[in-house]
């Protein structure tokens, strides 16, 4: 479906540059941050045999990208992607991140967590409403936070040991509640980070939006391999009625 | 392309299979449903169903796992939600029916049997049955013979598809079963059980522990169940496992399939099947194939 | 590393599997032998046989099928010939033994089991029983146990390792027969029955049509094989299937088994086997696995 | 075990080039036109499952190569491979073709077949004793016949419709009776080639040597997998007893 260029960030970070599929299309003209695209190079045959969801991380006329991890066998393959490479893409999908134009937003990021958040920063009318707290283990020039920075605040703390982690929570624990009476909390992490601060907001009755990164297989509603528990709807894919969840609507 | 057998006529062989398309929906921003043979959608029990608690899928070398566990809308919400919505006069809508004692394939079958927009009924055995201690039916010629009877009994016209599990010793056995029961139209083969560990964290990859195998991985093993069920019993057969190709298309009509279904392939692009159809013809075109009636069962031994 | 189980005592739970390391004399120049835990050579009937005609291998999705036949040299000549090659006084060498009724195994077992140099014998009941009319010994309990009788009857001191096929409905019932019937260990599991075929020229890749499914592709199945037979008789584990990796190798530990064997892997590299060995030591680190008593079973359900 | 440079020949012939993996090895310096090797890349995980054998198409300080032609999966990912991709080789593998310094001898080759004469060529002493007889499909120019064309006799015969197969079948009438009282034949190529070549040596009561392609697993005698029917030892492993066979041990 589309071509390929890419660009290394430190290590084993990358953000891959595709060919945008389909620019004009009305799906992709109203895209939105907190949508993903499934990515599968078709090199891959049947092994693996799962496409790679990834946050939409910017998409316009310069191409579609998605900027990831390295952390096992797929991702690993991404990386060693040659320009010319063909890549299978599909989306955009999923729903998106609430917008409160004039409500003040947190957005807590842990680690790749943060890729969605870009684009959802440089798009904000209001960017003087959004603050950013942003965790990770790698240094944070591994992340494309500098540029976010530019636009809104953006607090980064760097877990090397067990107890930052605690520090970190510590400092969840401080700033959640401000954004707990009129605001916006949007959260996208690892599990146990989005399990944290769907405690924290639940403390304090505010309201939260959490995306979930469940493995996936078609990523269009159709295989139920993603699901998660809606309180109300019981099991629900992700994939299609995610990724972003309430965080009172969902059990972890 | 056109294919008929067993009480159903398809515009080309290709099939999706149970529990990987949806229920054909998910998919109309990928192609025009209406190009294909037909599609089976997820199982549909009599009440909806949450299936089973989270890992449920997991990738192995060529294939994956899956322990869904039958989660679905039920037959009723398909019915008056989905099954409207498709394109059922331009290709066949068949339903896969799920449930766990004969009464209740009886009864969904009854309830299916109604539906003009249904083209056939798929029964899927490998479930087990709850009133003989959690067997699968698929596993016994009995409980197959049974449940496909109960179901025959209460299907009306529509053709009623008997799918297979390969987890047997023999499973031409279980085939005359069913053919002896009155099966229209068998289906094989449903996923081999597998499983997969976490050897760091210790843990399962589904929560279930065990699950079904499915993908090219299979491939081998569904082609042969086709070619022994195919030479036992005088039944048409639906050919699944594995498929991921036009050449694989024609590998199963070779040893004897009537029609295919796609399953884990479509995971690979959500436009796989609709591709399909295309690939198929030109494959057809290049082996200089005419006639899916003078290949089919063509293997020369 | 060391590992001793139902009477075998291993410098590490790596063995190569019957058919896919030879006589072991093939790999020397690309390894030692003394370094693995043992080797089990190809399938050894009392007359040299010569196997299936060609072709007898064919590639799948992660996987091989072969339809080789039992090609061997005949017992008594891998007694004289290549067994006093082998380092058997540094590493297990076990015997695998192929025939076709009770008599013959039992006769095996009795000539072998007054070699000094095997370590074990390992019976391949993945056989045609020719005086049942080609039922194989491993789809039927009964007969398991008569051949695991007979062989057990002749085999001296030497352990009794019965190999369990994965075509079966239940293989803990097979299992339960051969532990019943004395096995000192179980080694799981063969190939899965499977076929391939080329849609252009309309032939079988196997000149023998259907053939034995290995490799990668299969470990999902081989795993739960091992998991629920582990989980039912109290008889140790030999897993085999599909290990391509130490963490594989972990993996049937994890399950339950007390050692594993590589047979496909041998196929991506010549010196895979050897390196494994190192892999795994490397791998336990990593995990912190510091005694495979401890690790075995341990899965976490 | 090494890395790679490649050299494209027309179209879809390459010449592979890997780092030697053992110059200095007994084996090595030893190797003889004939034998092969396995060739696996690293990246191939399980799929293609089997290395891939090729005949040995010279094999000095400069490095191991071996010279292929796109067929299926295998080979066309082989001619995919960028230099430093990781290959696992295994060889020298297999017997050689006699030399009879003396005899005349003459060389058969069908098609890629041609390869493993390329260094029988160079070395022979006595290259006036040698003629090649080369039947292909591709233009010549594919091939690297003009280089032995510098040293030995050589004639190529192309297919390009039957009627051409008719006519090589011919020439193989005409030139092989001349090599069946004191000389040698040797051949490798398809199977009808060879089979072709069998029965005019046997008409005309002459030695040759076949080389077998078997399609081959273990490539080191251990799977039984590659077998032919050998006349006297029952069917043999063409990877460890042959590739290379008196004709007449033979039964196709
Ligand atoms: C909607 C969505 C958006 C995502 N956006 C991004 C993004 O923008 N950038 C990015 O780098 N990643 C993102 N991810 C995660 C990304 O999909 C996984 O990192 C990737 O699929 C891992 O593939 P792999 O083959 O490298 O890992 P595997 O080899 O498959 O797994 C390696 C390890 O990672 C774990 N793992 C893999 N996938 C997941 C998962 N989905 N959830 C939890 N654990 C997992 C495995 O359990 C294993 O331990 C997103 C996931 C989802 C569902
Ligand atoms: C001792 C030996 C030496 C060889 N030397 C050379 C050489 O120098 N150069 C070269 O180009 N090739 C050589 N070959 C053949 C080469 O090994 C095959 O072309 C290659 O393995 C094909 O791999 P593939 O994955 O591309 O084809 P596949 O996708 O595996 O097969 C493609 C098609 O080729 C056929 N095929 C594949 N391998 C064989 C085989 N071994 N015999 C018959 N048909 C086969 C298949 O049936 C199929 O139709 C040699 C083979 C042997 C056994
Ligand atoms: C995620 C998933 C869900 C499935 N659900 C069902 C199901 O509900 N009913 C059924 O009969 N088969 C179900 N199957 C089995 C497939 O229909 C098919 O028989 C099997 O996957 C083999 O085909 P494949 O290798 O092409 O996937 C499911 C398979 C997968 C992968
Ligand atoms: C080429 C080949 C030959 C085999 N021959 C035998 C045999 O003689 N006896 C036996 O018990 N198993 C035989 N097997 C089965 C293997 O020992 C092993 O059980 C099976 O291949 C699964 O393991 P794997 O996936 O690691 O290959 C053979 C397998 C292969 C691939
Ligand atoms: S990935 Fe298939 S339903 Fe979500
Ligand atoms: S390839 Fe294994 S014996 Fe020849």
């Amino acid at each position: 479906m589309t071509r390929f260029g890419k660009e290394g960030f430190d290590g084993d970070f990358f953000e891959l540059v595709l060919e945008h599929p389909d620019p004009q299309s009305p799906a992709w003209r109203n895209w939105k941050p907190g949508q993903f695209v499934m990515v599968r190079p078709t090199a891959w045959e049947h092994n693996p045999l799962w496409g790679r969801p990834f946050s939409i991380y910017r998409a316009d006329e310069d191409g579609l990208s998605v900027f990831f991890q390295i952390v096992g066998r797929g991702t690993e393959r991404l990386a060693k992607l040659e320009p010319g490479d063909e890549v299978t893409v599909w989306g955009p999908l999923g729903n998106t991140f609430a917008v409160r134009e004039d409500a003040p937003t947190l957005i807590l990021a842990g680690g790749i967590g943060l890729a969605p958040f870009a684009e959802y920063v440089r798009r904000h009318p209001h960017p003087e409403n959004l603050k950013v707290v942003f965790g990770h283990r790698p240094p944070v020039e591994c992340y494309p936070l500098a540029k976010m920075a530019e636009r809104v605040s953006c607090q980064s703390c760097r877990e090397t040991c067990p107890a930052d982690l605690d520090d970190f929570i510590a400092l969840l624990g401080r700033v959640i509640p401000d954004y707990c009476r009129d605001g916006l909390v949007l959260a996208c992490g690892p599990m146990p980070f989005l399990k944290t601060v769907q405690r924290i907001v639940a403390e304090h009755g505010g309201k939260a939006q959490l995306s979930l990164e469940n493995r996936m297989a078609c990523g269009v509603g159709a295989c139920l391999g993603c699901v998660c528990d809606h309180k109300e709807e019981g099991p629900v894919s992700v994939c299609a009625r995610g990724p972003v969840f309430w965080s009172d609507e969902i059990t972890f | 392309m056109k294919v008929s057998f067993g009480g159903l006529s398809l515009k080309n062989p290709i099939l999706t299979a149970s529990g990987t398309f949806g229920y054909g929906l998910e998919y109309t921003r990928f192609g025009e449903l209406a190009t294909l043979g037909g599609i089976v959608v997820k199982g549909l029990s009599l009440e909806p169903r949450v299936g089973n608690p989270m890992p449920r899928i997991a990738e192995t070398p060529s294939g994956m796992l899956n322990a869904i566990g039958l989660q679905n809308i039920g037959v009723r919400n398909f019915v008056e939600k989905r099954l409207p919505k498709l394109p059922a006069d331009q290709m066949a809508v068949i339903a896969n029916l799920y449930a766990c004692s004969a009464e209740e394939f009886a009864e969904l079958a009854g309830y299916l049997s109604e539906q003009p927009g249904v083209a056939a009924l798929e029964v899927n055995i490998s479930c087990p049955n709850v009133s003989s201690g959690g067997i699968l039916f698929g596993q016994d010629p009995k409980m197959a013979a049974r449940v496909t009877e109960a179901v025959k009994r209460r299907a009306g016209d529509k053709p009623v598809i008997i799918k297979l599990s390969p987890n047997v010793t023999d499973i031409t056995e279980i085939a005359r079963a069913a053919a002896g029961a009155g099966a229209d139209i068998l289906c094989l083969i449903n996923t081999l059980s597998g499983m997969a560990v976490d050897a760091r964290t210790r843990r399962p990859r589904l929560a279930n522990v065990i699950g079904g195998l499915s993908g090219p991985a299979i491939k081998p093993v569904a082609l042969r169940c086709v070619h022994q069920v195919s030479r036992a019993v005088d039944v048409p057969i639906i050919g699944v496992g594995g498929i991921a190709s036009a050449e694989d298309v024609l590998e199963f009509i070779l040893v004897g399939a009537h029609a295919i279904q796609v399953g884990t392939a479509n995971f690979i692009r959500p436009d796989f099947v609709f591709r399909l159809v295309d690939e198929l013809e030109r494959l057809c075109e290049a082996y200089g194939i005419t006639s899916f009636d003078e290949y089919r069962g063509s293997l020369r031994l």
